[in-house]
């Protein structure tokens, strides 16, 4: 059902940002690659991974690039789709173990993922997101059958608890051949090369991007009463409890505050008691909003409503919505943790540290600051702020780690046991070694069953031999075999 | 966009003369239904084309020529023909043409006007599909179409596709009425102008339905007067009626009559044949009875089913087990000195009572008295399974009784078995389906084994519950009611003791219940198996669809899925010749479509549910009677 | 943009933000890196003494368990009038009682305001429970085989000993499930023993001493340190005899094993404290310092 | 005029394509895959045999041989008769309809015709089929309802699963009959 393309027309607005010129201008500069990002998080799943692998592909498929993405089966979203621009995205049939992560054997995904590779003539292997276990199987796999990986770490973990050291363990494993790694932020790039033992050298640092378009300021803001806004999901690693502290002392102080709070999770129960026990939802004038699940097109309105923005958050590797809420022109007031210092200069945010105390007094300095009417306009705010994080600017940086990945060798078969025994401790060193040789046993025996020569090689929607023109849907087949 | 002209297969061999038949532009397609021979007056032919027209409502005109060449050709015949197209004037003008010898044949559309079309001038491509009328005719295309009526406007704007070709055949049997023998002024050929096709019986059976529904529809009203009589609303008759699946069959059996002589005719074909199919049905089950009754009532095959149907119930056993049940009396139950003793004295008994009932050689199966060898053995140690004793032997004293009940009540009933079964026999005339809810006298007379089912399953179910809750106190925790998950929770110390002590004594008794609850568990399983069975098969016989069946059987063109055309050779430069064939509908989707509406008594619940509620030992009745399906 | 690391990298110092454009390659390694790393901050220092005394709570449990199994075997063999038990047993509760409520002068008891009714009540639910139940727990189990039930009572036992409350606040700690183990275990115990006094008997006695005993022993611990350490010493050697009087090589197993708990292991946490390690750093997820539930009440 | 090419499937078996040219306006693709082969038959059947005849040496009863040959016999009638499609036949005729007809080994055929305003069109799409990923050609069916939507999904060759250049092939001839069909059938 691939011309449904329905997250085709859902996310079309907001991947149409830029005309479609410059595409084939860069095609003649830098050899092309064929891409295959894999994760479990995209579309209709919402969230910053997902939104990153999205914008990322169509910044690079108008560099000329071929991308293809990997994610599993949401729902009765099944089989292969094409998105904006020929983006294709296959929804393979796995089964789903854990907040949208599929179960990991690290042999079942291989059927399927090496048909695609070699159909879709894949030469770099992009996973994201450490949380997904099909990307960390991606990169496995990928390795087996000799394609070139690159892995983008989008989270922070903390060495303490038994759980992260696991984790740890596992991220080792997975990175410890893996030709190129990229991170959000320094702190990220430390972390990262601290939990895998990773060179530095084959770490980069590629912010995320926000799309500065989508979040302008509303140029008519009413000026009377002064209004907080925090948009995130309401779980205790956004310090939502940190928030239900906040609350309370700053509405006793200042009569003219109101707060809107955009995001459900399961510390909602505990804002609507701070809300039912403060009297803050009067009939008369609501003081505390609790809007409930946004939808990411809905964040801009929700945030130009507001002056000032509050991030309570207790571990962020980089805070898109920080982004966002001062790309809208407005002032951030944020805890110090993370790469929250490395994302915006200090006369942008106000940065605190995580305790109810010092939260209160930056939003204090905040809202003095507001009164005496010291803050940039927020337009000018806007203006600065667009220069910092395009996806252009991402999907270049990117481009340099695929060529420079390009040049690499993947380990061969033997050296690469060697460095998983060297390298991963001596037990899990030594199982994953045999994994790997299971898994390439499994491999050849796949090739022996169905090879290569039997694959039909797809045809490229998007890329150099792209064969996708803008016409409507349902003529797309007819449109690429004229092409061809 | 090509022209097809449908041409129907018997007017292949016609004399040359006039294409009559209708045009449906939308999708451009002549359907020629008639020729017209020579020699005929064109005013004539006018006029019974108006009649057929205000009498189907279809648009039927003449479309074009049609000459059959058998000698050599004469130009005159073919200038005359093309005259004709001034007469009657019609867009475009078909000219079908048939050599002698050749199987292909040539045909042209022209239009009159050239300039309506300028890009083909005056012709254009045409494609012969041939059909067979017959067929067409009787044919009812699945799914059916909008239900057709007699306007013809609106009549050929509801049906679209070859569904309008169907249609306007079935429509237009003013046409074919007219056959050869009848000295009408115009000669047509057509599928029956060789003799109306009918038959003596057919009419016969149409005259004399009339009058029998009449009279059976009275008598039919009658009797469901009779039954809704107040009498049978009063409470435990109306309780009984809802439950027992003979009443249930009885209704079903009234409503199908009723249903079948009821006088108002069928509107539409699907009703007409759910009427056939009922009557049918009803016949075949009728027969069925029939045979089951003679088969009977033949060699008192009567009294030994009796005899293989009523448990054992004579005298020997029945004072066995009282002479048990009172020794177990008076060692009285308070627990020490089980039956150790006297287990193998009442086995012995047992095989010797076995021992002279097969010397009399009545092969009859002694429910009871199994019953009560099963009863031994789980109060023993059955399988070496650990349970406890004390418990064990009051649970077997305790069914043991409830044996003895059952068997007094069975030496109530005995002599009237016989006769039950007779009359019961008796109603197999009324059909077998009638006869086999035997399911009733089943679950009569397996009733103690519904009530050990019952004892059992409450009583585990208890120990389940008690256990869960208690499970959840040792582990410190209890069950949110309000928020619907489990809490950790601070218990008194008294109340871990005292809970803890339950616990541990539920944790020994459990296997001991769980033993008693399994065996009878599967015993009421086997019961409620055989009924099910029974309960199929009454529903296969109620709902297949035999007449739709045999149709598909034996004129599989009557009920059609659609249909499949078939390329004639042809040759370049001739037109295109498609056979078209009417594709017969599948068997199951034929039953599919067809199925009679049944008492079924349908599975309440899916396996996985059902396992589940066994575990947890609540009751199972997986036969669920028709009415409460409905609320 | 980020070009080829230019010449002229000495004079322009890299900085560690994201959102300016510097002219490092992405992947550039500054030697700032990881600056921010800490190492143990949390750390803490153990004094020897003060971790044995700790270790005497375990002490106590191991005690407490091995004086309920001789006493059980005792009164299994025979040798052990079931009167003679109850009345100690009823004395030293007796005693414990008046010593929990001098201990502190009776002010734990107006905190929890629970009145000497309640526990009078709750004492005669224990004596009433275990009396009515005690011929149904005598013939429980007699048709279960003898090693099952031994084996689910030490595997209960076990289980009493890992999830009783040390002090220590960890995740599997549940004092109510070690309670319930501990009773469970002398349930199934007490159904092997020859008559149902003795049932009963071992029943209560077991709700002494795994029950009872430990809060008064927290008391103690509490109030006098001293005193509670030579208590301590006592039980030990208590349950010491009474093991020694059963089997000579348990008695030595045992008391190695007391040994090498009250004095090795704390040797050891503090030798291992020199190699201890943890990573801290910015990445690390701030834990709230300061309790919020003051908000919501 | 009539031709034939040889393609395979997507396992690597051989496929023949079969193309008949009426007339302009009705083509007919034929997609034959090899009949069944004696050895797989052999094969199979010995296979049974022997296994039948190890339970035979076991418990001597030969109830297990007669069985062994009812089962193969019965089988193989299935599987002639409803698995293995030999044949599989497309017809499209412009302004009537596309009609696809499967013909068992048996001989049993199996025809559906779809009429002409009900085709939206003919497509060639992607699927995850089993363990693989692969092309198939598919009729899509418009919906009474709303004029541009899609009822259904009609997939042609379903049991011959042809690789990509055939399924290009046929889909090219199909257009050519297609494409000035719809654009009359859509006028009105």
């Amino acid at each position: 059902m691939a011309y449904r393309g329905g997250g085709g027309r859902r996310h079309g607005p907001s991947a149409a940002f830029h005309p479609v010129s410059p595409g084939r201008l860069f095609t003649c500069r830098t050899p092309t690659h064929n891409i295959c990002m894999v994760s479990d998080f995209f579309y209709p799943n919402m969230g910053g991974v997902e939104s990153h692998i999205y914008q990322l592909s169509q910044c690079l498929i108008e560099r000329g690039h071929k991308v293809i993405i990997v994610t599993h089966a949401y729902g009765n979203r099944k089989g292969i789709r094409y998105l904006t621009k020929g983006l294709k995205v296959y929804y393979l049939p796995l089964k789903v173990m854990y907040n949208q992560s599929t179960a990991t054997t690290l042999f079942h995904s291989l059927p399927l993922l090496r048909y695609i590779f070699v159909r879709e003539r894949v030469t770099i292997i992009h996973s994201h997101s450490s949380f997904s276990a099909m990307a960390h199987d991606a990169l496995f796999h990928a390795k087996t059958m000799g394609l070139r990986t690159v892995f983008t770490d989008h989270s922070l973990f903390g060495f303490a608890d038994v759980s992260s050291v696991l984790t740890n363990k596992l991220l080792t494993v997975s990175l410890c051949d893996t030709n190129h790694i990229i991170c959000v932020s320094y702190t990220s790039k430390e972390n990262t090369v601290l939990r895998a033992a990773l060179n530095p050298e084959i770490v980069s640092v590629i912010p995320n991007a926000v799309d500065p378009t989508d979040f302008t300021p509303d140029p008519f803001r009413r000026h009377d009463s002064i209004t907080i806004v925090i948009v995130s999901r309401l779980v205790y690693r956004k310090g939502t409890d940190l928030l239900s502290g906040i609350i309370p002392e700053l509405c006793q102080k200042y009569q003219d505050l109101n707060f809107i709070i955009g995001g459900e999770g399961p510390k909602r129960i505990i804002l609507e008691e701070v809300r039912e026990r403060y009297q803050l939802h009067d009939s008369s004038k609501i003081r505390v909003r609790l809007l409930g699940a946004l939808e990411h097109k809905d964040v801009r309105n929700v945030l130009v409503q507001g002056h000032i923005f509050l991030n309570t958050s207790l571990t962020e590797a980089f805070c898109m919505a920080i982004v966002e809420a001062a790309s809208c022109g407005l002032q951030v007031v944020s805890t110090r943790v993370g790469g929250i210092p490395e994302v915006l200069p200090e006369n942008l945010i106000i940065l605190c540290e995580p305790s109810v105390k010092s939260l209160c007094e930056g939003l204090e300095k905040a809202i003095s600051q507001l009164k005496s009417g010291v803050l940039p306009a927020p337009e000018k705010i806007h203006n600065i702020v667009k220069t910092f994080y395009t996806w252009r600017n991402v999907a270049e940086r990117t481009e340099k780690v695929y060529n420079r990945v390009a040049g690499e060798t993947v380990l061969p078969m033997d050296k690469r046991l060697e460095r998983l025994m060297s390298h991963c401790g001596p037990v899990t060193g030594c199982i994953f070694a045999l994994l790997a040789v299971f898994n390439f046993l499994f491999l050849t025996f796949l090739r022996w069953m169905t090879p290569d020569s039997l694959i039909d090689v797809a045809i490229d929607a998007t890329g150099p031999k792209g064969a996708w023109i803008n016409q409507y849907p349902y003529s797309r087949k007819r449109g690429r075999n004229k092409t061809r | 966009m090509v022209l097809k002209a449908f041409f129907p297969t018997c007017c292949a061999s016609a004399d040359s003369g006039l294409l009559v038949g209708r045009w449906v532009p939308e999708q451009n397609s002549a359907v020629v239904l008639a020729v017209v021979h020579f020699p005929f007056i064109p005013i004539q032919v006018k006029e019974l084309l108006a009649q057929v027209q205000q009498a189907s409502g279809v648009g039927v005109a003449v479309l074009g020529t049609w000459c059959h060449r058998r000698q050599e050709p004469e130009e005159s015949l073919g200038h005359f023909l093309e005259g004709l197209g001034a007469i009657f004037s019609h867009e475009p003008w078909l000219q079908l043409c048939r050599e002698r010898g050749s199987k292909f044949w040539s045909c042209k559309a022209t239009h009159r006007q050239v300039p309506t079309s300028p890009s083909a001038p005056g012709e254009d491509q045409v494609m012969l599909i041939f059909y067979d009328q017959r067929k067409v005719l009787l044919s009812q295309l699945h799914p059916p179409t909008a239900l057709p009526d007699h306007q013809a406007g609106d009549a050929t704007a509801s049906t679209r596709g070859l569904a309008a070709v169907f249609d306007t055949v079935a429509r237009s049997e003013a046409l074919f009425r007219s056959d050869r023998f009848d000295e009408g002024l115009v000669r047509l050929s057509h599928w029956q102008s060789e003799g109306v096709e009918a038959s003596i019986l057919v009419e016969l059976a149409k005259q004399a339905s009339g009058p029998v529904c009449l009279l059976m529809a009275y008598l039919l009203s009658l009797i469901s007067a009779a039954s809704t009589c107040r009498v049978f609303k009063l409470w435990p008759l109306s309780f009984i009626c809802s439950k027992l699946s003979t009443c249930e069959q009885l209704r079903h059996r009234l409503e199908q009559l009723t249903f079948i002589f009821s006088t108002q005719k069928a509107e539409n074909a699907s009703q007409l044949m759910r009427k056939a199919n009922t009557l049918v049905s009803v016949l075949l089950d009728v027969a069925l009875g029939l045979t089951l009754l003679s088969w009977l009532h033949g060699k008192d095959r009567i009294g030994q089913l009796a005899d293989a149907l009523v448990p054992v119930a004579d005298p020997s056993s029945a004072s066995s087990v009282v002479v048990y049940w009172a020794y177990c009396g008076q060692t009285g139950l308070c627990g020490q000195e089980p039956s150790q003793a006297e287990c193998p004295w009442l086995l012995r008994v047992a095989q010797l009572r076995g021992r002279r009932k097969e010397s009399l050689g009545a092969g009859k199966e002694w429910v009871a008295e199994e019953l009560q060898h099963l009863l031994q053995w789980l109060m023993g140690a059955p399988a070496g399974l650990k349970m406890n004793r004390a418990l064990d032997q009051v649970l077997g004293r305790f069914f043991l009784y409830h044996i003895h009940l059952w068997i007094s009540y069975i030496h109530l009933m005995s002599p009237f078995i016989e006769r039950i079964l007779w009359h019961m026999g008796l109603s197999a005339c009324l059909g077998l389906t009638v006869a086999l809810s035997i399911s009733d006298i089943i679950a009569l007379l397996t009733f103690h084994i519904y009530c050990f089912y019952v004892y059992g399953a409450r009583l585990y179910c208890l120990k389940i519950c008690g256990l869960s809750s208690l499970w959840r106190l040792f582990r410190g925790k209890k069950w949110n009611v309000l928020r619907q998950r489990v809490d950790s929770c601070s218990y008194d110390l008294d109340q871990l003791f005292i809970g803890t002590l339950l616990f541990t004594i539920l944790v020994f008794l459990l296997p001991t219940t769980a033993l008693y609850y399994l065996v009878f568990t599967l015993l009421r399983l086997l019961v409620v198996t055989v009924q099910g069975l029974i309960h199929l098969l009454v529903d296969l016989i109620n709902s297949l669809p035999l007449y739709a069946l045999g149709l598909r059987l034996c004129r599989p063109y009557r009920l059609s899925a659609g249909v499949k055309f078939q390329v004639l050779e042809h040759e370049a430069g001739r037109p295109l010749r498609l056979l078209m064939q009417i594709n017969p509908l599948p068997y199951n989707r034929v039953v599919h479509t067809y199925r009679l509406p049944s008492c079924g008594c349908h599975p309440k619940h899916s396996w996985g549910s059902l396992c589940r509620k066994l575990f947890f030992g609540e009751l199972i009745y997986p036969w669920r009677q028709r009415g409460d399906k409905q609320d | 943009m980020c070009a080829q690391p230019v010449p002229n990298t000495t004079e322009i110092r890299w900085q560690k933000v994201l959102y300016e454009r510097q002219p490092f390659p992405d992947n550039y390694v500054d030697q700032r890196f990881l600056e921010e790393l800490r190492k143990n901050i949390h750390a803490r220092k153990y004094q020897y003494w003060a971790v044995v005394f700790e270790s005497s709570v375990v002490i106590q449990q191991l005690c407490s368990v091995c004086v309920f199994g001789v006493i059980w075997w005792y009164m299994d063999e025979g040798l052990l009038a079931p009167h003679w038990l109850l009345g100690t047993g009823l004395a030293l509760s007796l005693t414990g009682y008046v010593l929990f409520d001098l201990l502190d002068g009776g002010e734990g008891r107006r905190k929890s305001g629970r009145t000497r009714w309640a526990d009078l009540k709750s004492a005669l639910v224990f004596i009433t429970f275990t009396y009515g139940f005690s011929p149904v727990l005598k013939t429980l189990t007699e048709s279960v085989s003898t090693d099952t039930i031994y084996a689910m009572s030490v595997f209960m036992l076990l289980g009493h000993l890992i999830f009783f409350d040390y002090g220590a606040n960890a995740a599997i700690v549940s004092s109510t499930l070690s309670l319930n183990m501990a009773i469970f275990a002398s349930v199934c115990l007490a159904s092997r023993l020859p008559r149902t006094l003795h049932a009963f008997i071992m029943v209560t006695f077991a709700i002494q001493i795994f029950a009872l005993w430990p809060m008064l022993q927290k008391k103690l611990k509490a109030c006098t340190p001293r005193c509670y350490v030579g208590v301590t010493l006592l039980f030990a050697f208590s349950a010491l005899g009474g093991l020694l009087s059963i089997s000579a090589v348990g008695a030595t197993l045992f008391a190695l094993l007391l040994v090498s708990i009250s004095c090795l292991c704390p040797f050891y946490l503090i030798r291992l404290q020199l190699f201890k390690e943890n990573i801290h750093g910015p990445w690390d997820e701030a834990e709230i310092k300061e309790d919020l539930s003051r908000f919501l009440s | 005029m009539e031709d034939e090419l040889s393609f395979s499937d997507i396992y690597g078996g051989r496929l023949a394509l079969q193309r008949r040219y009426y007339s302009p306006s009705c083509r007919e693709f034929c997609l034959s895959c090899p009949r069944l082969s004696l050895r797989s038959l052999t094969a199979v059947t010995c296979s049974v045999w022997l296994a039948a005849y190890g339970l035979f040496t076991l418990c001597e009863n030969s109830m297990i041989l007669s069985a062994a040959i009812f089962i193969t016999l019965i089988g193989l009638l299935g599987y002639l008769h409803f698995v293995k499609i030999d044949q599989e036949t497309l017809l499209i005729i412009d302004s009537l309809g596309i009609q696809m007809t499967s013909s068992y080994a048996s001989g049993k055929e199996s025809t559906t015709f779809i009429e002409m305003g009900k085709v939206k069109d003919v497509i060639i799409n992607e699927a995850i089929y089993m363990q693989k990923v692969i092309y198939y050609l598919c009729i899509l069916l418009n919906d009474p309802m709303e004029p541009n939507g899609i009822s259904q999904v009609v997939p042609v060759f379903p049991s011959a699963k042809p690789r990509l250049d055939c399924l290009i092939e046929v889909y090219r001839s199909c257009q050519e009959i297609l494409a000035p069909g719809k654009a009359t059938s859509t006028s009105p």
